[in-house]
Order: structure tokens, then sequence, then C-alpha cells
């Protein structure tokens, strides 16, 4: 396959308007033409390109950080639809919908295609010599004091490796990177605990997963490998059992054996419970210290049962399950994280694996990178709590953003834009212009993911190493849109000209660096071959075997559960932000596919909705479609009501992702952005936002709105067999021909 | 007396049945289009294509019946693809680079313009099916050329009629569903040798998409 | 032989015309044959028609034929028509599929018929039509009137059989 | 006569005069003529109104039709799975209406009922026009029309043919015969009559009526070859209508939905037909006896035997009717049953029974001599009739999508929005309007056979009077 | 030439579909497989139809009217019966793919007036948008109410500049007034096909996938040529025992003599839906599991 972008450019040229031009006449003209269109004609094209026939790239996909490896198929010079890489350890050949949908952000008819630059006021369009001068200007060294920010998303890769560059040279004074739905909690106390952010966790390996509303089907943190591995943890010799926990079902939830509702913020409480119950066996009796035992000791079944709501028997029943399906797994996700002793809950889950032994089995420390420099840096909101501090003291001096939306991902007591707009300078790069773009002085075309070359570096890895390797499967789109890589490399040379002027662009840049990674994989390849294999495979995988966990380091303070809090009058209702597969941050909402395919849950499109247990809504009088104001002390929404049987009835769901104010026709003016009515609680030892310790109240408008869903009248089969079910002890599933796992 | 009215009322009815079936096969039919008026495609089809003028006035006739240059030679993506698309620039060049004789002729000049400028030609469509067709040159060609051993020019004439004698090729058979499927019915050799016969796939699915 | 001339008589009752008629067919007067004589009346009357002779209609043969033809074509069309189509297969029915062909044919068979019926009705109109344009506009309100068509020299006897049977009014045309 | 005398007359019988008085039968003939000529002269005012009204309604179906036309059927809130809707519906409704004309003048033709010549004529012609609009509906209802010709079986270019074995091509079919032959059948009856208007008419209406009454003269062999050719056809025209709406009940019998798949469709259908066809005769009668000045010839003796008659078949709909809901009740569908359950207690319970009270309960009140010899009441009652039978039309098609196989899919009160209605609203003032031009255009009374009636009427009497010479 | 057509392959014109094997000597036949046990309801298929199909994006308030384009839509259902019985969904939601069911003895085909929906050689049900002319009996008629029709003009409205450029040159962008569903890719199968032909083959097993069967993170969806024995599809309904051209298996007879014997394990998962209605999908779904030790 091609190697040098160059000669891929000029295939991918489109000459001649036929493919979709002629596909959109659908049923028109009825018989045949002659001299009304041209013929796709070429100059001179690659041997393998023919017209009519598809040729797929390996490429990786950005949408989310997980890194999956992508396959484009590419016809006529455009790129029509991604696959999952069958060379890709993450997606194994596979895809998800938010992955699909990438495509549509790189024609989105809403693209950014010149820099804007703000003159009296407002955005205008400009040229890029102008806006490199400003960009020069901001990130010139200078006497000056006051930091100069680079706010990115998660990063990994040579991106974050110039980056870094960026701030060594000291074009920048640091490097924040900010994840609205970030898992600083997990990191830290696992961190704490087993001297790892993020150990690995193989779910295919466990006989039985007990999951905290871990929601790893959906939008965790890598949703098509976890697929994998679930296929696999559900096919096994032994059906794996997965037990799910949590205040509001997630998708995970949803495909559980048994799914038990908790009242939120007490799953910590329910992990002690089950620690006590498990450490009654002598087996287990010594793998915790006294000290904790003393602290587990007083949870007993009643009182578990009487702070978390889940009935008594449930607790003996899932340990013994636990305990008889070794090697087991249990597993945290964002619920547990996002109270005021968010720490505490993660930390007393985490120690059900130490008790359960199955640390070396399930758990594991992820294999070492080559390139550790590469790895991937999470995002944290604290990071942008401080810079925000940073920002209302006037201590900013330019701020640059990339890959994140602080301005509508930030909850309005932050104040974010305003003291966004105490920064002199403020520059973002976007692909369209969301609402931290519209706040900037300085907005730059970026190319979307399919017109750019980058590597990627997953965490939590559990099959050796890769790292994955993007390439442009078509030729951008617009000709003033440049590749991030490309600017912040113009800066490098600005300021470090010797060390970088040897890279006439980003591409350069990264082939080069890539053919210095050759002995770690090929050392017999020649460079440009080593590449092309590179471009063409997609990944440059590892085979490392995964290394054990260090023992556990915990102390009593660590899972001390606070006594949940009493009931409150002005707000009687718990706030549960969803993330849901489909919005995740917000980022996909500007996507059409996206919008339109139902929420797996609610089965609802083109909305914010919020989400209520029937009983509750029977007691208040609700119906479903009632527009309902749910307000908080920091500000309030309206939503309609949806009646769902998958939520603890002290609370409310509302997804996180729409009610963007600009950000493209597709996402404007639709529902509501639920983040910004947060209160300011904050996880006690990380200073991570509490995502779902708001409490907020319910007022009816007395308006009825019908919701956009899928779903008819019935969520009930009525007597018909469409979804039977079967008790697992009734189907032999070796006996089954072998399941293809692809 | 009663012989005779029958025999009238006969006669008359005979007249009556397609007296009623001219106004049903009179329904607006899609098809007819292009051609001067009265102009006749080699099939018999009142359908001959409209002269379409080309950027450069390729003269098929000197390739194909001085040179006798086959037509695949150019047209190489047809064996290859369902599309046969157009040869590309760099193919023209191939030669037309070491022929000196022709250089300085205007077709050939401006041949070489569009080369310096390293812009594709915007060749025409002159068989542009419509869009909802699925149609496979590949097959036809592996079927009638390489299966059954048919002449080139023979197997392509089929459907583009003797370009080979055209100067830029122009439609000269009715490319309409009858048309297709008059030969789909047909039963054709499976190949060379053998007696077998069969015919082409009558699925609507084959070339409905 | 010299052309024919028309005479018409009207009278205002059935039974006169009837017994008109009668006495016309008694009558020895050469130069006319009964089937030249024709009866115009307002409604349909048989019993006063059945008093020119036997005068036989046919019309039902022909919705026979018509019967005939439309169900045996009919169904052999529609299932040659489905045979030729690709061979379309379509689940759970055969290609040819014998009830609804039935039905199809039946609507046939009597559209046909009701086609030659009408058809055959116009040609016998058209063949029993009269030459004369002899006609008077009170026949189609109460008037029953007999149109002779005979040799000149009969018309003035006809004229006084019919004068002598009180006609109200009487035209000749030569 | 007089007008003056005419107006009194009338005014009497809007007082609703007790005793009906039947067609009078030393009537001169004379005046036959005279009295429905000159309904193609000057109709009462209300004739216009009429008309203009019906105009102004099919203008605006026309303007929906051609919004819809130019947007896509979605404008007309139509939906996965209410894919129908209205459109449908009101097609079966037409359909029904055009059978009564054929039953008053092809079945009682046969069985020499005399009582009907009188009206079979506007009968005939209801059929015609009813079927024309039913005609329109299923353009109206496709999602393609301009490619309408797909349906019609002739050899084409593309060796394609239609699909033999849809009950959308029987259909087609059984409409396209049934018009034809209702058509000619009317035509064919009225010959003898455009030879009366011939005879009557000046300038450019006589050529008008010349060229239709092809050179009809009265002649004995005419007649006697136009009796046996209408009897012929007549005889003819009866299956054939049958076939129509049975294929038409075919159309949901055939399928598989629940509440459609059902064998006692057909008959069903048919009898429902009879009724709402009987019931609009009714409404018309009423309308052209009064805008026409017909009291003389649709009299009340005759418009109480429709009412019986009416009733008759009212008491054979909602048996079969009944039948059905039985059929189901005590049949082994489960899901069929869930959908009469539904249709009884869904969101169209209201619908569903009232259509129940409309079509089996109002008719009673045919019954009763003071109530069918009173004009206004009948009218009311015959419209109320023609809703009942609309209603059920409505609830064959809608509730079965609503409430179909397939969960998921349920539908919740759906209900069709204003283009819809429009069209539907349209198709009526499209009727009337053929209706009303037809009745001026051409007798709507048949002389001819008026005049047969009276002469057997006075046959059977002893002392035989000579014709009345004319007045 | 049409009449002896007619005598000559009369049998032939009268052969009743579905028959038993009645794709043993044809090369192909389509079919799918489906483990709901396996499905996480994740909607990543739904996206690979919409990117392969060029469905169109309907938007919000058409939506709402019902007009939505989704070929393979995901339901969600809360329980089996006719109310709901528990006050959470203990057992999680159930989930199901439901798209054409390619039926053997489909009822949109035979109503369809003009034939614009087929019966293919390979076991599909073919439409031909271009014959369509939207009377949508075919739609009414179906059981599983998976066709969809062009309510409006979607090439106009559906994808504004540069989206268009995504649209799949393979696949007819449908236009006002036709109905369209689910047909297993046909483009993706044709092309495979043609090249077996080509290289004088059968296609291989898993050298074609449907959008969503190659998209499908869990591998939940299975897509193959069952009149090829040796492939996973055909192997899979042979182990389930679903017989294409059965209305009722005999299997689930047997099921319920076991289950009156109290003899509840070694059941066998596979099941067809609304299989009861004669339609002969070629659908087979797998029962979902869970476990009942919880």
């Amino acid at each position: 396959m091609s190697g040098s972008g160059i000669s891929r450019r000029d295939f991918m040229q489109i000459v001649g308007l036929g493919g979709a031009s002629a596909a959109l006449a659908g049923c028109g003209n009825t018989s045949i033409e002659s001299g009304a269109e041209l013929v796709e004609s070429y100059v001179q094209p690659e041997n393998f390109v023919v017209p009519g026939v598809g040729v797929y790239y390996a490429s990786t996909c950005t949408q989310c950080p997980s890194a999956c490896g992508i396959m484009g198929r590419v016809r006529e010079g455009r790129i029509l639809k991604l696959e999952g890489n069958p060379n890709s350890a993450i997606s194994g050949g596979k895809i998800c919908g938010l992955g699909q949908a990438a495509v549509q952000r790189h024609y989105s008819p809403d693209r950014l295609t010149v820099p804007m630059i703000r003159k009296s006021g407002e955005l205008k369009q400009s040229s890029w010599e102008e806006a490199m001068t400003l960009l020069t200007n901001a990130v010139a060294p200078a006497d000056k004091a006051g930091r100069r920010v680079i706010l990115t998303g998660p990063a990994s890769g040579h991106e974050q490796v110039l980056l870094r560059a960026l701030v060594e040279a000291g074009a920048a004074t640091d490097h924040v990177v900010f994840d609205a739905l970030s898992t600083a909690v997990a990191a830290s106390v696992n961190r704490r605990m087993f001297g790892v952010d993020d150990p690995v966790t193989m779910i295919d390996r466990a006989g039985v997963v007990l999951s905290f509303g871990d929601d790893f089907l959906g939008a965790g943190e890598s949703p098509v490998a976890a697929a994998r591995q679930y296929a696999r943890f559900r096919r096994g010799a032994r059906r794996g059992v997965l037990v799910q926990v949590e205040p509001r079902m997630t998708l995970t939830g949803a495909n559980a054996d048994r799914w038990i509702v908790i009242v939120p913020g007490t799953e910590g409480v329910f992990a002690l419970g089950l620690a006590r119950e498990l450490l009654q066996r002598k087996e287990a009796a010594g793998s915790v210290s006294p000290a904790l035992a003393a602290v587990i000791e007083p949870y007993t079944q009643a009182e578990v049962s009487r702070i978390t709501g889940v009935r008594g028997d449930h607790i003996p029943r899932i340990a013994s399950l636990l305990w008889e399906h070794s090697p087991t797994l249990v597993l945290a996700g964002r619920y547990p994280q996002g109270h005021a002793h968010g720490s505490q809950n993660m930390a007393a889950i985490g120690m059900l694996n130490v008790i359960l032994q199955n640390h070396g089995k399930t758990v594991m420390r992820a294999a070492e990178l080559p390139f550790p420099q590469l790895a991937p840096t999470a995002g944290s909101f604290k990071a942008l709590r401080d810079l925000n501090e940073a920002m209302a003291a006037g201590q900013c001096r330019s701020i640059l953003m990339h890959g994140s939306n602080p301005v509508y991902s930030a909850p309005a007591f932050m104040g974010f834009a305003d003291n966004l707009q105490k920064v002199p300078f403020k520059a973002a790069w976007v692909t369209e212009l969301d609402e931290t773009a519209m706040q900037c002085d300085l907005v730059l075309p970026l190319l979307s993911s399919l017109e750019d070359f980058g590597t990627h570096v997953a965490s939590n890895q559990s099959d050796g190493t890769e790292i994955s390797i993007q390439q442009p499967l078509m030729e951008k789109l617009y000709p003033q849109t440049r590749a991030f890589g490309d600017v912040v490399l113009d800066l490098l040379r600005k300021v470090k000209p010797d060390s970088y002027k040897s890279f006439p662009d980003y591409y350069a840049y990264l082939k080069s660096a890539v053919i210095n990674a050759k002995p770690a994989y090929d050392p017999a390849a020649g460079d440009e071959e080593f590449w092309e294999n590179a471009l063409s495979a997609g990944v440059l995988h590892r085979e490392a075997s995964l290394q054990p966990l260090p023992g556990m380091q915990a102390s009593p303070e660590m899972i001390h559960q606070p006594e949940p809090a009493g009931d409150d009058l002005q707000y009687p209702f718990r706030l549960i932000p969803a993330v849901t597969p489909n919005m995740r941050d917000g980022r996909p909402a500007s996507l059409p596919w996206l919008q339109e395919s139902p929420d797996p849950l609610t089965t609802v499109v083109w909305d914010s909705w919020a989400e209520l247990h029937p009983s509750t809504a029977r007691a208040m009088q609700i119906r479903e479609g009632d527009v309902l104001i749910l307000a908080s002390a920091h500000g309030s929404v309206r939503a309609k009501a949806y009646l769902f049987p998958g939520i603890h009835p002290g609370a409310v769901g509302v997804p996180i992702g729409q009610g963007h104010e600009s950000y493209g026709r597709f996402a404007s003016n639709v529902g509501v952005n639920v983040l910004k009515i947060l209160d300011p609680i904050f996880d006690r030892d990380t200073g991570e936002l509490a995502l779902y310790s708001t409490r907020v109240s319910i007022a009816k408008t007395g308006q009825n709105e019908r919701i956009t869903k899928d779903e008819g009248p019935t969520t009930l089969q009525q007597d018909r067999k469409l979804v039977a079910t079967l008790a697992a002890d009734q189907v032999d599933l070796t006996k089954e021909t072998p399941f293809v796992i692809r | 007396m009663l012989k005779w009215s029958q025999f009238r009322a006969w006669r008359l009815s005979v007249l009556l049945v397609p007296l009623l079936a001219a106004p049903l096969a009179a329904a607006g039919e899609p098809f007819q289009q292009g051609g001067p008026i009265g102009s006749q495609t080699s099939d018999g089809y009142n359908a001959l294509g409209p002269v379409v003028t080309q950027p450069i006035e390729f003269p098929h006739y000197i390739h194909v019946e001085k040179m006798g240059i086959d037509c695949l030679y150019c047209h190489t993506y047809a064996r290859r693809s369902a599309v046969s698309g157009i040869p590309r620039l760099n193919k023209c060049m191939g030669c037309h680079q070491n022929i000196e004789s022709v250089k300085d002729k205007p077709r050939i000049k401006k041949l070489f313009e569009y080369w310096e400028k390293q812009q594709a030609i915007p060749w025409k469509k002159v068989h542009d099916l419509p869009d909802f067709v699925r149609f496979n040159h590949e097959r036809h060609i592996q079927r009638f050329i390489f299966d059954q051993e048919r002449p080139t020019r023979e197997a392509c004439g089929y459907c583009h009629g003797d370009v080979g004698n055209m100067t830029t090729a122009r439609r000269v058979k009715a490319i309409s569903m009858g048309w297709c499927i008059s030969c789909h019915e047909k039963d054709h050799k499976v190949d060379a040798v053998s007696l077998e016969t069969s015919h082409g796939p009558g699925d609507c699915w084959q070339c409905h998409k | 032989m010299a052309k024919n001339a028309y005479i018409l008589a009207l009278f205002g009752d059935f039974e006169v015309a009837a017994a008109t008629i009668a006495a016309l067919r008694e009558s020895s007067i050469p130069g006319f044959k009964m089937k030249d004589v024709t009866l115009k009346s307002p409604i349909d009357h048989p019993e006063c028609a059945a008093e020119l002779g036997p005068r036989p209609v046919y019309i039902q043969i022909f919705s026979l034929m018509g019967a005939v033809l439309g169900s045996s074509l009919g169904f052999l069309g529609i299932s040659s028509a489905q045979a030729n189509f690709l061979r379309q297969p379509r689940g759970g029915f055969p290609i040819v599929p014998i009830p609804p062909n039935m039905v199809i044919t039946y609507e046939l068979f009597i559209l046909t018929s009701v086609f030659f019926t009408i058809t055959a009705c116009l040609i016998v109109w058209r063949k029993h039509r009269v030459q004369s344009s002899l006609f008077d506009v009170q026949i189609s309100v109460d008037k029953i009137g007999i149109l002779v068509k005979a040799e000149p020299p009969a018309i003035a006897r006809i004229r006084e059989l019919f004068t002598k049977y009180h006609a109200l009014e009487i035209s000749e045309s030569l | 006569m007089s007008d003056t005398f005419e107006e009194k007359e009338v005014a009497v019988e809007l007082r609703f005069q007790p005793k009906p008085k039947d067609i009078d039968e030393d009537i001169a003939w004379a005046q036959i003529n005279g009295d429905v000529l000159r309904s193609l002269e000057r109709p009462r005012p209300l004739y216009w109104v009429i008309f203009f009204g019906s105009l102004a309604l099919f203008l605006w179906g026309v303007y929906c039709e051609i919004y819809q036309y130019n947007t896509g059927l979605g404008v007309a809130d139509l939906e996965n799975p209410q894919v129908w809707g209205l459109y449908i519906a009101t097609f079966i409704f037409w359909i029904g209406m055009s059978h009564s004309g054929t039953l008053l003048s092809a079945i009682l033709h046969i069985m020499h009922a005399d009582w009907r010549k009188p009206i079979y004529r506007f009968a005939e012609a209801m059929t015609t026009f009813s079927l024309m609009t039913a005609g329109l509906f299923v353009l109206v209802h496709l999602g393609r029309v301009w490619q309408f010709y797909y349906v019609v079986a002739y050899p084409n270019e593309r060796w394609t043919w239609p699909n033999f074995s849809s009950p959308l091509v029987w259909d087609a079919t059984a409409i396209g015969s049934y018009l034809t032959t209702s058509v000619i059948f009317l035509y064919f009856g009225m010959i003898p009559d455009l030879a009366i208007c011939r005879d009557n008419a000046t300038g450019f209406r006589r050529t008008f009526y010349r060229a239709l009454s092809i050179g009809w003269r009265g002649t004995d062999r005419q007649w006697s070859n136009f009796r046996v050719t209408y009897l012929t056809i007549a005889c003819l025209l009866i299956p054939l209508a049958v076939s129509v709406h049975s294929i038409v009940a075919t159309d949901f019998a055939v399928s598989q939905q629940p509440g459609w798949h059902t064998t006692s469709f057909p008959p069903y259908f048919v009898a429902g037909a009879l009724y709402s066809g009987c019931a609009a005769i009714i409404t018309l009668f009423i309308i052209l006896r009064y805008t026409f000045r017909f009291e003389q010839y649709m009299t009340i003796p005759i418009l109480e035997k429709l009412c019986k008659l009416t009733f008759a078949i009212s008491m054979v709909w909602t048996y079969l009717n009944f039948i059905e809901y039985a059929a189901v009740w005590y049949g082994t569908d489960e899901f069929a049953k869930q959908s009469l359950i539904y249709r009884a207690t869904g969101d169209y319970a209201w619908w569903w029974w009232s259509m129940n009270i409309l079509g089996s309960v109002v008719p009673f009140s045919l019954t009763l001599k003071r109530l069918r010899t009173n004009i206004p009441v009948m009218l009311v009652v015959s419209i109320l009739l023609n809703l009942g039978m609309w209603i059920e039309r409505f609830m064959i098609v809608t509730p079965t999508f609503a409430h179909g196989y397939y969960p998921w899919t349920w539908t919740q009160g759906w209900w069709p929005d204003w283009v819809q209605v429009g069209i539907v609203l349209g198709s009526f003032g499209w009727f009337n309007m053929l209706f009303m031009l037809f009745c001026k255009i051409f007798p709507s009374v048949s002389m001819y056979e008026v005049k047969e009636m009276v002469y057997h009427r006075r046959l059977p009497r002893k002392n035989l009077k000579p014709l009345p010479a004319e007045g | 030439m049409s009449l002896d057509n007619l005598t000559s392959n009369w049998s032939k014109l009268r052969v009743k579909r579905p028959q038993p094997d009645q794709y043993k000597d044809a090369p192909y036949k389509w079919g799918m497989v489906i483990d709901l046990d396996a499905c996480t309801g994740c909607n990543a298929c739904t996206a690979a139809c919409y990117a392969e199909n060029n469905l169109p994006v309907v938007g919000k308030h058409r939506f709402l009217k019902g007009q939505a384009m989704h070929w393979l839509r995901i339901e969600r259902y809360w329980g089996e019966g006719t109310e709901s019985t528990q006050e959470f969904p203990e057992r999680g939601a159930q989930f199901l793919p439901m798209m054409c069911q390619q039926c053997e003895a489909a009822p949109c085909e035979i109503v369809c007036p003009v034939g614009a929906t087929h019966h293919t050689p390979d076991g599909l049900n073919s439409q031909v948008y271009n014959r369509c002319i939207g009377s949508r009996y075919c739609s009414a008629n179906c059981p599983y109410k998976v066709r969809y029709f062009n309510w409006f003009n979607y090439p106009e409205s559906a994808w504004p500049s540069p989206l268009e450029q995504q649209l799949n040159p393979d696949v007819t962008v449908r236009s006002k007034g036709v109905m369209e569903k689910c047909t297993f890719c046909v483009q993706r199968l044709t092309e495979a096909k043609d090249r077996a032909r080509t290289e004088k083959r059968t296609v291989r097993d898993g050298e074609v996938l449907t959008a969503c069967a190659q998209a499908c993170p869990t591998s939940a969806i299975h897509f193959g040529n069952m009149a090829d024995s040796s492939s996973a599809v055909a192997r899979m309904w042979k182990a389930q025992q679903v017989e294409l051209s059965a209305d009722r298996q005999a299997k689930d007879d047997q099921r319920e003599i076991d289950e009156q014997q109290g003899k509840t394990d070694g059941v066998l998962r596979g099941y067809r839906v609304l299989e009861q209605l004669r339609t002969y999908p070629s659908v087979v779904y797998l029962e979902r599991i869970r476990s009942s030790e919880v």
C-alpha cells in the first residue's frame, strides 16, 4: 500500500462528479443518459486504484480515548464508511456507533473552514498568517508573569509529546488535561492502594463480575474492547454471571443477570457489608488487617440493608456466589466515585478484589509500554478547577484549548465562561464552533480525524501493548484547515528552531518518530518498509505479559464510610446526570446519527429527559411527557418526564450531553445541559467534582409534550415470544456450535 | 340469417379487442429518448443516443481500426471492476510521449496540455446507466471474452456497438430494461468448448440496487 | 323496380295501432312486405309489436360468446404473463396461483360479455335502421306511429286503410 | 300548470301532509315529459347553493392534494405503521356507496319492481360518480402516482407485469370493469330519454342530444333489442357488483393482520355497501325531490319502500357485524381477539360504539311510519346512517394498524391531520358537484319508464278510456 | 412463446414455497442467527446500517411522528407479559435487534400490486425501489412492521452538503414515495457473489458480512450462507434444530412435553419471531440467558 502521504493525496483527488452527486438522484432518471455527467478520471493514480472498487485504509478512531483501530472504506477519493481494524487488539475488527459517526464529523456541514479572529467583539474570518502571528505572540516566552496554559482533553501519543516539548521549551507554562467525565478518583485510590493508576481488569477471565455502576459496555473507558471481553465472558465453558449494583441502570446494568438498585453513594457500605460476609470464611480471614476488619465489622446485613436500601438477603447470596465462582472481578464505575466520599467508596470496593484474591488473576498491572512518553494522560476535573481559580485571580496570560469544551461542561457555579474572559488571549482548535470557541479570540480550523496523522495509546491494555497509528483516509476537504500537530510544530520551530527545523510538517515528524521506534518492533525491516507496514497495519503491536499488582496499602480511614446524609426537604431528590453511550460528555451531540440513534434504555432521541421511577411518578401524579423543572441550589433545567423503572425512587436521572448553545445545526437547541446545575460538592481526598451528589427539587409546569422516542405505548412483549429468556441451568452452552467471536 | 349476423359480429369483435387494448398500450413509456427524429438503433429500437462532444475528440477508429489495439488495452478497468471508468491520463501518455509523428496534431496537443497541467481530462459519460442499476462489466467480460473466447470487439459491441468505427463513442443500442432482459433470457454457452448453456440472472436484485 | 316511398301514420292508442297492423297484414295490398312495416312507440310495447310477426333477437348469443372468450383467454393470458415475468417466485404461492387468477378471470369474463352484448345491440340497430327521415316528435311524447315502406302505387291504398282506422295524422315521403 | 300553483303545492309538501300520495296514473304523458325536461331548465335556488358549496369543497381538496403531492405523503401525518389512514377507509366508503345504484337499477329491474322506475336513474348516476370518486382515492393514496400505470396489465418494454396475486390488482380489474359496465348501463338506459330531449331541445343542445341518442326512433326493432340488451347487462351487472365489494374486502381478508383476516369480510362488506348506498339514495332522493320539484314522481310511498329496503339491509349488516365479532371472540386467534377488545375499549372506543349505535340502532327509526314519511327526519337519519358506515370503514382500517401483531410499533391515539381530512371532504365536494351537474344535463327521472309504469298500472282498469289528449 | 413456456414449465410454475430443503442444490441461501444473550443493545449495528445503506436522518419532528427510517431497530422490553410485575427490572432489559426477517413466505411479497418485492433465488426478500409505486400494502401486511416508507423526499433534505459525500454509491438513495427495508446488505452480497463467480467458486463462509454483523462488538449477529452446510450459520441452525420450512419446530413440541414432565435442562435456544404466522423467517434468535443463582 502507498507509503508517502504525497502520492496518496494525489490519488485522493476527486476529479469528475461521479459517486454521491449521482447517487443522490435516487429514483431520478429511469433510462440511460448520454453526455449528462462526467466520468471519474485520473491523471496517474496508484495501481490498486480501480474505479468502483473500495480500498480499505487502516487508521485510528479518535472519537473517544480508547484508541480503537479502524479501517476506512475509500472509493473515488471519498471516505464512505468505517469498520473495525482486525489487527487492533483493542477493537479486533469491531466498531461502536460513536466510531461509525466519525465520518459525519468529517463531512459535517458545520465544519469550521477558515481561522476566525475576534475583531471588535465578534469572530471574523481571517487568514493563517494573521492567526499564526497572534499565536506566536501568545506563546512567546516573556518575562511578564502569568501562566500561559495549554488546555486539552485526555492526550496520548506524539501529540502529547509535542505539547510537553512546547511546555519544556517555555512556550507554555503548563499543560492542563481536562476530562468532564474523569475517573481521577479511581486513579488516585488505585495509586494509593496498589501503586497503579489504572490496573488492568480482565472481564473474560472472571466467573462472576460484580460491578458497582461500571458501564463498561456503554459509556465506559473502552466499550468495544470491553464488549469483546464480555462476549467471551458470557460464552466461556461456564457462562459468567454479571451482578450490577447502581442507583440508575446503565447499559451494562441492563445486561446484568441481577441488577440491584442502591441508594446513591452507599456503594461503599454495600461493599463493606460484602467484605464482612466474605471475611466470615476462614480462607479469607487473614486477607485484611485487623484495623480494616474493625471498620468493616459494624456493617451487618441489617445495617447495610438499612443504609443502602438493598434487600438484606442479597448480601450473603452475592458473597457466596463470588466465593464459589473464583476467580471473580469487582469493578467500580462512575457512580461510586461521584460523591464527597467517593475515594472511600472506591477503596472499599477495591478492597473486595483483594479479599476475593482476584489480584494476579483478573486484576493485573498493565505491561510496560516501550515508549512511556506516549502513554496517555488521563484528564481530571481538579485540573480545570485550579485553572479556573487561576483565571479568576487573573493569573493567566493566555490559554490555548484543544479537544475539550470546558465552557459547556463546567458547572454554572464555577463561572468558567466569565473567568475565561479575564484571560487576555484565548485560542481554540476546533472542527465545529462550540461554546468554548465562541468565547475565544482566535479559533483555528482543525483537520477532521479522518484527514490527520497521529499516534494514540490506550490505557488499560490487556493484550500486550499497542500504539495505534492514525492516517488520513481522504484528502482534506477544506484547504484552510490544518493539523493540530502542524501548528504546534510551527510554534516549536519558532521557539526552538534548531531541534525542529528538520521536520517540514507533522507528517514528517511523525514518520521519523515512528521509524525511530523500529528497534522495539521490527529491527530487520527497512525504514520506509517499517513505516509502510505500520501504516497499513494501523497498529504497532508488542506482545508483553501483564505484571502482578503489589500488595494492598490501605488505612482504616481510607475505607471509612460516612453516615448517609438525612433527607433534604427543600431538594428531596438526588440528581443523577446520566452518562449515555450516545452522548457521553456531549461532544457527539453534533453527529446526526447519534442524535437519531435511540438511547438504549429509554429509546429517546433528539432530546433530554428526566427519568423518574414509576412509583415516584405515581406519588407525584406525573405522567410521561409532563414538563418538569428540576431545580438545584445552583440552577434549574426543564425536561420532560420519562417513567423509567431502572432508577432509584429517590433519584431523578437526566442525561448529559445535550443542551448545546452553539455546536452546529444538529446539536443546537436540543435538550438541556444538566451539568450546569450541579452543586459544588467535591471528593474530599482528590477534589474531583462529585457528579452524583447534587440534590434537586421537582416542580410540574402543567405542560405535557410527547417524548420523541422509538418505543410504542407498551414496553412489554404482550405475550408474544419476542425476547425469550432461559435460566442458565436449563441450557448447556458447550453443546452449542462454537460461538465465533471475530 | 343467424349465421350471417354472427359472422359480422365476429369480425367486428375481432376489431374491437385491439381497439380496447390500444389505450392501455399507449400509457406513457419512460423509455424513448435521444437521437434525431426517426433515428433507429442498430437493434431496432428508436433510441439512438445524442452526439456527445468530448474535451478531446478521441478517434477510436484510428486506435482500433488502423492500429488494431484491443479495447481492453486502454479500457483496462472494465475487466477488473464493475465500473469500467475511463483510461487514466498516463495511459495515453505512455504511448504518445514516444510517438513523435503525431505530436503536433491538434488533439494530441490538447492531450499534452492536460498532461502538463497534471489535470485529468473531464470526459463525459456516454453510457450513463440510471443510478439504481447495478451493471457489472467484469462479469460480462469474464463470461463472453474469457470463458466463451469471443473476440473483444464483438463482445463489447453487444452493448456499445461498433465503437471501433467511430471517432468519439455514441450510444447506438437501446440500453433499456427490456433490452437487457431480452439478452439475459437467451441461453448462452457457458464456455467455448462445452455444449452446456445458461441464461443471465433473472432476479430483480441482480441489476436493481 | 321504382324506388320506394314511405308513409307514416300516427295513432293515439296501442289497441288501434295493433288493429291497424293486423289489417295491413290481412289486406292484399301489393307492393309492400310485412318486414317493411315499422312500429314507432314512446314506450316498449311487445304485445303491439307482436302483430308485426316474428322478429327474433340474437343479442344473447353474442353475450355468450363474450363470456366464453373472456374467461378462456383471460385465464391463459394471466397465467402466461406470470410465467414470463422473469419467473419471479413469491413466498407461500406458486408462480402461477390458481385462485387469484380465477378472480381476475371472473372479472374479465363479465367485462367481455358486457362489451360483446352492447356491441351486438349497436350492430343490430345499425343493420335495421330505417332509411326514411319520416318522424314525428309526438312519437317521443305519447303517439304511436306506423311506418310503411312501399312502392309508390301502394301508398294511396295504405293511406286509405290508415284513414279507415282513424289515424290522427298521416304523412308521406318519396 | 302555473308557478303559483307549484309554489302552493310545494308549500303543502313542506307542511309534511300526512297521507302520502302516490304517482297519479292518469297523468298526461306530455306532462311527464314537461316536468322532467323542466328539471334541465330552472331548478330551485337550493340547487346552486349545493353546487357551489361542493365546488368550493372540491377546490379545497385539490389544494390539499397538490400540497401533499409536492411535499410527500408525510404531510398527511401518515407514519409507520399507520400507513393507510383515511384514504383507504374513504375509498371503501365510496366503493360501497356505488352498490345500491346497481341494486335499484339491476336487481329490482329483474324483479319487475316498478316503483324503482322514477328513481333508479339517479341511483345509477350515483353509482357511476361514487365509483369515480373511489378511483380518485386510489391515486391520492399512492406514493408515486405518476407511476400508477405499473398496476395496469399491458405488454410493455420492460417485460414486467403486475402481481396478479395481489388483491390490489384484483381491485383494479374489478373496479375498472364495474365502472365501465355501469357507465354503459347508465348511458344505455338513457337513450330513449335522450331522444326525447333531442326532440325538445334547440341549438347546440339539440346536436348534443342527437349525437348521444344514436338515431333512436323508438321503432319496434330498437325497442325489442333494447329490452334484451338492457336485461342482459343488468344480469351481468349484479354478480359484478357483488364481486367488486367482496374483492375490496379481500384487500383485508387476504392480508394477515389481526382484525382483518376474517372469512366473513366479503359478505360483510357487501352488506355494508348496500346499506350505505341505500342511505345515500334516501338523502339524494330528498334533495332531488325538492330541488327539481319531483314531488309528483318521487312520492312518499316510494320513499317508504326505500326506507323498508334500507332497514332490511341494515339488519343484514348488523347480523354480519355481530357474526364477525362472534367469530373473533370464540376463535382461537388471540391476536385478533386482542385487537377486537382494543377496538371496543382502546383509543377508538368512542368511534367503535358510535359506529355500532349508528349502524344498528338508528335504523330502527325507519320502522316507524310517522318518521319514515317525515322528510326532514329521513334526511337527518339517512345522513347519520352514512356517517355510521363511514366510521365503520375507519374502524376497520385504523385500529388494526394501531394494535397489530407487533407491540413495539403500536401507536397511541393516532389521528389524521388536516391534509387527509381536507382531501376526504374534497371528495364529497367532487361527488356532489358531478352528481348535480349530471342532474342538470340529463333527465334524472326516466321518462319512458315512468310512462310504462303508469301505462301498466292503468291496464288492469276495466273501463279503458283513450289516452288523454295533451293539455 | 408464452403459451408453450406455460405448458412446458407448468410443474415448475406450480411449486409452492417454502419446500423442505428447497435450497439443497442452490448455491446460496442467506441466513442469520442473532444471539440475544450476547446482544448488549449498544446500537452499533444501527449506526453501521445508517452508514452502509444511506438511511436518511429524519430529525426530531418526523421521528416524533413515527416516520423514522431505521431499517434495523433495537427494541427494549421490560417484560414478557401484558403488565409489568416487578418494581425494578432486576433481570435487566430485554434487547431485540429487529430488521427485515427475509421471510421465505413473506406476507409482503404476495400483496405488492406491481411485484416490486420478490423472492430472490438466494432466499432474500427483494425490494425494487424503482418499481415501487407506494401503495404501502406490503407494510400493512408485514407482521414485524420492518418496512419503512419514504414519506418525504429525503435526498433534498437529509444530507446537507457535504454530508452527501458519505453516501454509498452501491446503494440507491431512495426518493419520495417508495418503500424500503433491510436488504441484508445485498450490495455486499452481490459484489461477493460476482467476485466468487469470476474466480469459479462460491462465496466462502465469513467472506461477506452484513454491516450490522461486521460492526457488532459482541459478535451477537451471525450471518452466512445456509446453503453451505459447513458455514457457521448453517451449523447453528442445525444445532438449534430450527427447520427453515417448518412453521412449528419439532423441538418446541418436545420442549413442551419435557416441561410437563418437569425436565428443564438441555433446552435449545433457537426460535424465530412470530413463526406461527407461517412467514418462515430467515433469522433465528437465540434465547437470552439469565443466571438463576442470584
